[in-house]
């Protein structure tokens, strides 16, 4: 049975091989096989789960090694797969949204004549995401890691023809390798500090290292997981990446590669556990980036912009509770799961709505639709009260175990984090409600495309539309079924190890303040852009509306420092390349050359000059034995 | 072999005083080579050093050398350089100005550090044992060289005998002038001739010239010299003697005699200054 | 005796030289069949090395020695290990795509009368060139390597100022120009070195009375050669100096961008894959084996400088306009890393540094190439001539992709494992070094991102409107190089077997161990 | 009279001829020096046969004889046909020997 783990990465690899590489000949059923093969992905992981299911939770963690990829002395590192609760977790996810969003790109895709090409890199995502959750070391994650980062790239700027699309690509390209130089440091770090950087080796053997060290591994991997993960001050890139196709936004910057960071913290968890400081950081960063987001979400017009946004925030959520230590863990990833399903459901709601609007993203420019789409605004409404954490939906359950595990933490640091958590709550029901009301409610405010098409609202084909509703269901039951009775809990707990942190508020007074900020919130929205039309042109809005449209002016401090930095100092290396290194060269060329020129003089061709050279020469040479052998 | 115990051990009176005179004439005999303004004067001088030392070589005890060095030496490569010095002319005279600027400084300071040099090295060798050649020389010179040649030194003999084939025909190719295209007929001539302004016979050396000397041109009727008239190879020797303006000179000295002894020392006839102006 | 397979592999190609060369003007076509026949021979030969080559075995094998010049000690002395049996096969390998690539570089203009025979050259200096580079791998005497690491400049410097891209900005006067100073500037750059490296040859032999490297290592080894301190020194600088400009090192390197620039994309590809190794390759072998105590005594400097090779050359890389500079500075930055691994004088360093010259061979000739292929259709060399490329030829364009992505050391190709056993190899004994070095790898996604992004995406450009994808001589050449980075970079075990036990050798030379991990892991 | 006064003289002579060599242009004259050259060297040479007894002096004296007669024969037919080229036997004339 463990040897069907290679499998499972094996089947997407394939179908990203074949479909890359068939060309033309594979267009008609290009799309098929690629959604086959992400199912067939699904379906091993489900097999698999129900035969781990059937053990001892000591006994649940399978391992498969295929062979030692590179051998170097004391450095060994090998392809081999570990695949416990926590990796079959994220397995059952990657490909089961996966195969989803596969099924909803079969409509959303269908007028593109590339289609092909975007299911092979769908599989490639899928299959290095796999390879990144069930892989036993840290270099084979690395490897995942990149390959998803790869995949990113390719599907963001898979409309290459727009600019846009090509340089938000490669922004998150960049923006990630600076996290994977994180990522690679920390494995330098471990190889020197441990010898190895296995899981099975580094990981029970973390608490023998000094804390130093632990806490250097730890910076580097909070590094790594800020760029994957979109945390500040690596977000930047996660917002320009809405140029991609919608499924794309929904899969990877939303469901799954965006929570890749979650993992490496937890998967990580021993190495944090001892050393508090990167803790620390690691909950400073969660709960900075859970504001941050919030509020650029709240200034956004763009509905993929704004929800992208919420994702950030989300995410942020999960960072701060991995950082919490053993408290929050289980939640951060149960919290990651049920953001999976509704992030991607409302996400697939954008997309059916921009589909029906010829590609219109603006909100200001939607508007009633609730009786045009019906499924569309059924799904994106269930996904809608899920992230707020409407109670019994699935962001409820998830999310308040958040909220109480920051209260747990403890003292002032306690109280700031569960006070942050609990605004960050505020703020996403109201900008949640916005956008529900912008896109869904008030009265239309459509306008021509481009091309001066008219919008004809329509509900989209069933292969959209199923998988809007999958991820619904999974919406709203997955956070009963998980939180009810602490299954999850008791699923997670063996591998991420569990504490009840000692909080100085009762679980049912989080929960109530969490109702009444989500109330305040919502009601906030509903005032603002329920009782009064919207506006078809933003207003200018405050100094923080205004900052935060730009990103909280990350993007300038960006352009400014780093991008109009950059280009200076490049220019002028390059002069300095030329003129100075270069010119040292030629310089030297030059005096020779000048040298030889006057020295030139000396030929003057009449051979009797010549000999009394030689005849000098010889005269010398004769003087020269003399005194040597005078001396 | 009498000559040859005196060479053996000591040196005899007899040749220290022949070394003396001998040896001062070999050295003004090279010294005129280098100084002497005409090439075949050179040739001459060399001549005679080299005879001189073919004289020392018997002295030494070298006969065959000796005989060589007047033989092939002086008979047959000093005749090979008088034949290109008439070639070349015969009569012509360098010029011994210098007209590479330091040159001559040089040259002269190069050589006396040379010589200085040279001379000091000699000095300061041990050379005061001598073996003579008496053991060398018992089965006769030529035996013994003979033996030498055909024996230890046979390959390089063999090597200048291809050597002395390749020079033969390295001066054949050299001189040799490759006829590029076909010769002209007769025919072809005489149209040629005819087409050319050159239609009457050329103009022999001496016509109407005042000399009757082969390298003074001939004197077309308008009284111009005719390089024609003069032979191939003096024209490209630039041997070509021109005596036109020598009778105009005599001509204008005998008239600036009787002018001054009719004293008319000034005034001058526009015949005259036309005449000057040429 | 045993067939002389070291001689046999270095021959083959220098056979075909002059058979190439003699082929008669109007048997063109004849003349590159051959030369490509030639090459595939050779890679044979090179695979039979692999093949025969034991990991397990003596230091070097399958070693030939017969006197040369006899009154100097100088042997015609042959022998390999893991480094070079490894490079032997890198060179070989490449030979025949260059060749391919090279297919209609050399053609010539209508303008050429009929007896001019460029193609015939161009192939024919290639093989040479193939053959001093083999042969200089293969030479375990220092005064025979010396020869053919002077030796193989000529043929380049033939390669480099006759055969240029036949289209120029400035016209074919100012291409004149430009290639003429850039083969100078090689030629008389790279003699330099060589002079400077002249000196020190001699000195070894004044010092230790033979050429062999085999002999100096025992004589070492029992203590019967004992250089002072200073001595060491300078003819390790001596000897230095010439490898870093062929590497090339900062501040050396400013040959090799003019070079590139104006070389064809398969000269490039010679240049930068193969001739400049022999420079990184000699490091490994000479610097580190005659002189331990002063590579050691150098490193500080040596690292810093090629800390400055590595994010100077990627720095400059982004500002460069033109693709092939590009690429070239690119290079650069890739020498440092090699370099610096190396000198790091750890098994993962020294390991990875090797592996790394192989890989950084095979995959900037798949980038260099496509590159070549995408200029020839549009005769410019400016990346601002470009765009939306990606459109027209997607074939082209993809695998530009992957040839820039093996550049960036993405993890899956060939170039990710060398690098990454680079870094953690510097890291290990300097850790701030390592974290440097690091930095070059967002760097270079900077510049490969940024070229890819200008030339291939974005609007269609009206010059590249209706540009040909690639035809199937040129997938020949690219889709095997782009399957050997693959394969290598998932299963680089073979090449590493071969490599760790020569870099053990290198090791126990320069008498260093390996850092030990603070903590024992449990296994 | 010691014997060694033979290689003063031939060194004179050489010294002599050499100097002839660098001041004279008539290119024949220049040649005839140089023989003069080789002439004091043979006498060199079998001056040190006699010093030392043996005959091999003598013979490279004999085999610098044939070189130079060999010389002579190729140097002359140059001085020929450069004549015939330039009209002129000087060796300055011939100065191509620049840029």
């Amino acid at each position: 049975m463990e040897n069907l783990i290679a499998l499972l990465v094996a089947a997407p690899l394939l179908g990203a091989v074949v479909l890359l590489c068939g060309g033309r000949r594979l267009d008609r059923i290009g799309h098929l096989l690629g959604t086959v093969l992400a199912a067939a992905s699904f379906v091993i992981g489900a097999v698999l789960f129900v035969d781990m299911l059937g053990k001892g939770a000591e006994e649940r963690t399978f391992t498969q090694h295929l062979f030692s990829w590179v051998p170097v002395e004391g450095f060994q590192a090998d392809v081999g797969f570990q695949l416990d609760q926590l990796s079959m977790t994220f397995v059952l996810l990657i490909s089961g949204v996966g195969t989803l969003i596969h099924i909803y790109s079969i409509g959303y895709m269908e007028h593109d004549e590339r289609r092909r090409r975007f299911f092979g890199y769908l599989n490639l995502f899928v299959a290095a995401m796999l390879l990144l959750v069930i892989a036993d070391n840290y270099l084979l994650l690395y490897v995942g890691w990149e390959g998803v980062g790869l995949a990113s790239y390719l599907l963001i700027g898979f409309w290459q023809h727009k600019p846009s699309a090509a340089t938000a690509a490669k922004k998150a390209f960049l923006v990630n390798r600076v996290g994977d130089m994180g990522l690679s440091i920390a494995i330098m770090l471990m190889f020197t500090t441990f010898g190895t950087f296995a899981f099975g080796s580094v990981l029970p053997s973390a608490t023998d290292a000094s804390e130093g060290k632990l806490t250097a591994i730890g910076l580097m991997l909070l590094l790594a997981a800020c760029g994957k993960s979109a945390q500040v001050p690596l977000q930047s890139w996660l917002g320009d990446a809405m140029e991609g196709p919608t499924p794309v936004s929904a899969l990877i910057h939303a469901a799954t590669m965006v929570t890749a960071g979650v993992y490496l913290i937890v998967r990580s968890g021993v190495i944090f556990n001892a050393a508090p400081d990167a803790q620390t950081a690691v909950t400073v960063v969660g709960a900075v980036t859970l504001l941050f987001g919030a509020i650029v979400g709240c200034a956004k017009d763009d509905i993929k912009k704004a929800l992208a946004g919420s994702t950030m925030s989300q995410i942020g959520y999960m960072i701060l509770a991995a950082g919490l230590g053993p408290i929050g863990y289980v939640f951060a990833i149960m919290h990651l799961v049920t953001h999976g399903f509704f992030k991607a459901g409302l996400f697939l709601g954008a997309g059916s709505v921009m589909h029906g609007m010829n590609d219109e993203v603006d909100m200001r420019k939607y508007g009633a639709l609730r009786k045009y789409m019906p499924i569309t605004f059924a799904t994106f409404g269930l996904g809608y009260l899920a992230i707020i954490g409407f109670p019994g939906l699935s962001g409820f359950f998830s999310k308040d175990k958040i909220i109480e595990a920051a209260f747990a933490k403890g003292g002032t640091e306690g109280w700031i984090l569960g006070g942050v958590a609990l605004l960050g709550a505020a703020i996403t029901a109201f900008y949640m409600t916005r956008v529900m009301l912008m896109t869904f409610f008030g009265e239309k405010r459509w306008e021509n495309d481009a091309d001066g098409n008219q919008p004809h609202p329509h509900e989209s084909p069933r292969s959209m539309t199923i998988p809007m509703i999958v991820l619904a269901f999974g919406s709203v039951f997955a956070g009963g079924i998980f939180g009810v009775g602490d299954r999850f809990l008791k699923w997670l707990e063996p591998v991420t190890g569990h504490a009840e942190g000692d909080s100085p508020v009762s679980a049912m007074t989080v929960t109530a303040a969490t109702m009444v900020v989500l109330v305040i919130g919502v009601g906030i929205a509903w005032a603002v852009y329920g009782r009064r039309p919207v506006p078809a042109v933003a207003p200018r809005g405050s100094l923080l509306t205004r900052a935060a449209r730009r990103d909280l002016l990350q993007d300038d401090f960006n352009h400014v420092v780093l991008v109009r930095g950059g280009e200076h100092l490049t220019r002028s290396l390059v002069y300095v390349d030329h003129t100075l290194v270069d010119g040292v060269v030629n310089g030297t060329a030059a005096s020779v050359g000048g040298l030889s020129g006057r020295l030139r003089k000396l030929q003057n061709g009449y051979a009797r000059t010549y000999a009394v050279s030689m005849f000098g020469g010889a005269a010398i040479i004769i003087a020269a034995t003399l005194l040597m052998r005078a001396v | 072999m009498t000559g040859l115990a005196a060479a053996a051990t000591t040196t005899s009176t007899g040749e220290a005083l022949q070394f003396w005179v001998l040896g001062t004439v070999a050295v003004i005999g090279a010294l005129s080579t280098v100084l002497m303004r005409r090439a075949v004067h050179s040739a001459l001088c060399l001549a005679g050093t080299m005879i001189i030392l073919a004289v020392f070589y018997l002295a030494n005890g070298a006969y065959f050398l000796g005989i060589v060095q007047i033989v092939v030496y002086t008979g047959a490569i000093m005749m090979l350089f008088l034949f290109v010095v008439m070639l070349v002319g015969v009569t012509a005279a360098d010029s011994l100005q210098e007209t590479i600027k330091g040159q001559r400084w040089l040259a002269v300071a190069c050589g006396l550090g040379f010589g200085v040099l040279l001379i000091a090295g000699i000095g300061n060798a041990s050379l005061t044992h001598f073996n003579g050649l008496g053991q060398a020389n018992a089965a006769g010179n030529v035996q013994g060289l003979a033996t030498l040649i055909f024996t230890k030194y046979v390959f390089a003999f063999e090597i200048t005998g291809a050597l002395l084939i390749t020079a033969a025909v390295g001066a054949m190719v050299l001189t040799h002038r490759e006829r590029t295209e076909r010769a002209a007929t007769q025919r072809e001539m005489s149209e040629a001739r005819t087409r050319s302004s050159h239609l009457p016979p050329l103009p022999a050396p001496g016509v109407y010239a005042r000399h009757n000397a082969v390298d003074v041109a001939g004197l077309l009727p308008d009284g111009t010299p005719s390089e024609l008239t003069v032979m191939q190879t003096l024209r490209q020797r630039g041997q070509i003697r021109d005596v036109s303006s020598e009778a105009l000179a005599d001509l204008k000295a005998l008239e600036q005699r009787s002018e001054d002894r009719l004293g008319r020392g000034h005034d001058s006839s526009p015949r005259e200054e036309e005449e000057a102006a040429k | 005796m045993s067939f002389p397979l070291l001689t046999a592999t270095a021959a083959l190609p220098a056979v075909g030289a002059i058979a190439t060369a003699a082929v008669p003007a109007a048997r063109r076509t004849a003349a590159k069949w051959l030369a490509l026949l030639v090459s595939l021979g050779t890679l044979v030969l090179g695979a039979i090395q692999l093949v025969r080559f034991e990991p397990g075995g003596a230091r070097y094998q399958l070693t030939e020695s017969h006197a040369w010049i006899a009154d100097f000690g100088v042997r015609y002395e042959l022998g390999v290990d893991g480094i070079g049996v490894a490079l032997i096969a890198l060179t070989a390998l490449l030979m025949p795509f260059v060749i391919l690539a090279g297919w209609h570089d050399a053609d010539p203009l209508e303008t050429h009368n009929s007896r001019w025979r460029p193609t015939q050259g161009f192939f024919a200096l290639i093989l040479a060139v193939e053959a001093m580079v083999i042969l200089s791998f293969e030479a375990t005497d220092v005064f025979l390597f010396y020869i053919l690491f002077e030796a193989m400049l000529i043929p380049m410097y033939f390669l480099i100022g006759g055969f240029g891209d036949r289209a120029h900005a400035g016209g074919d006067e100012a291409a004149a120009t430009q290639r003429s100073y850039a083969a100078v500037k090689f030629l008389l750059y790279n003699l330099v070195g060589g002079l400077i490296m002249l000196a020190a040859v001699i000195g070894l032999y004044v010092v230790a009375g033979t050429f062999s490297l085999s002999e100096i290592a025992a004589a070492r080894a029992n203590g019967s050669l004992d250089m002072a301190t200073n001595t060491e020194r300078l003819l390790f600088l001596g000897f230095f100096f010439a490898f870093a400009v062929k590497a090339p090192l900062w501040p050396l390197h400013t040959w090799l961008p003019n070079a590139m620039g104006e070389a064809t994309a398969p000269v490039a590809v010679l240049i930068t894959a193969v001739v400049d190794k022999v420079g990184t390759f000699a490091m490994l072998r000479f610097c580190l084996q005659l002189f331990p105590e002063a590579s050691k005594w150098a490193t500080p400097v040596i690292l810093v400088l090629a800390l400055i090779s590595i994010v100077y050359g990627a720095l400059l890389a982004v500002g460069q306009r033109d693709i092939k500079r590009l690429i070239a500075y690119a290079s650069i930055s890739h020498f440092g890393f090699i370099i610096l691994g190396i000198f790091a004088m750890t098994t993962q360093g020294q390991s990875g540094a090797t592996l790394y010259m192989v890989n950084h061979g095979i995959s900037t000739a798949a980038l260099m190439l496509v590159a070549g292929f995408l200029i020839s259709r549009r005769g410019s060399r400016l990346i601002s001539d470009y765009g939306g490329v990606q459109k027209v030829a997607p074939v082209l364009a993809g695998t530009f992709l992957i040839g820039g992505l093996a550049t960036l050391s993405l993890p899956g190709l060939a170039p990710f494992v060398s690098e990454f056993l680079v870094l953690v190899g510097v890291f290990s004994a300097y850790p701030v070094v390592g974290i440097i070095a690091t930095v070059g790898i967002v760097l270079a996604a900077l510049y490969v991102l940024v070229l890819y992004q200008r030339t291939m995406t974005g609007p269609v450009k009206e010059s590249v409107r209706g540009m040909p994808d690639l035809k199937v001589r040129e997938l020949a050449v690219v889709v095997p190089l782009i399957a050997l980075l693959v394969f290598l970079g998932v299963y680089p075990k073979p090449l590493t077997e071969i490599i760790n036990p020569a870099v053990q050798h290198t090791m126990s030379d320069v008498q260093k161990h390996d850092p030990k991990p603070q903590v024992e892991a449990v296994k | 009279m010691n014997p060694v006064n033979y290689l003063y003289l031939a060194s004179l002579l050489f010294t002599i001829g050499a100097a002839g060599v660098l001041i004279r242009r008539n290119a024949i004259v220049v040649f005839m020096c140089v023989e003069l050259m080789l002439n004091a060297c043979n006498l060199a040479f079998v001056a040190f046969s006699r010093m030392h007894g043996n005959l091999d002096g003598q013979i490279i004296a004999f085999f610098t004889m044939v070189v130079a007669a060999a010389e002579v024969v190729v140097g002359l037919a140059i001085i020929v046909s450069l004549f015939r080229a330039r009209h002129s036997a000087s060796v300055d004339d011939a100065s191509l020997m620049k840029l």
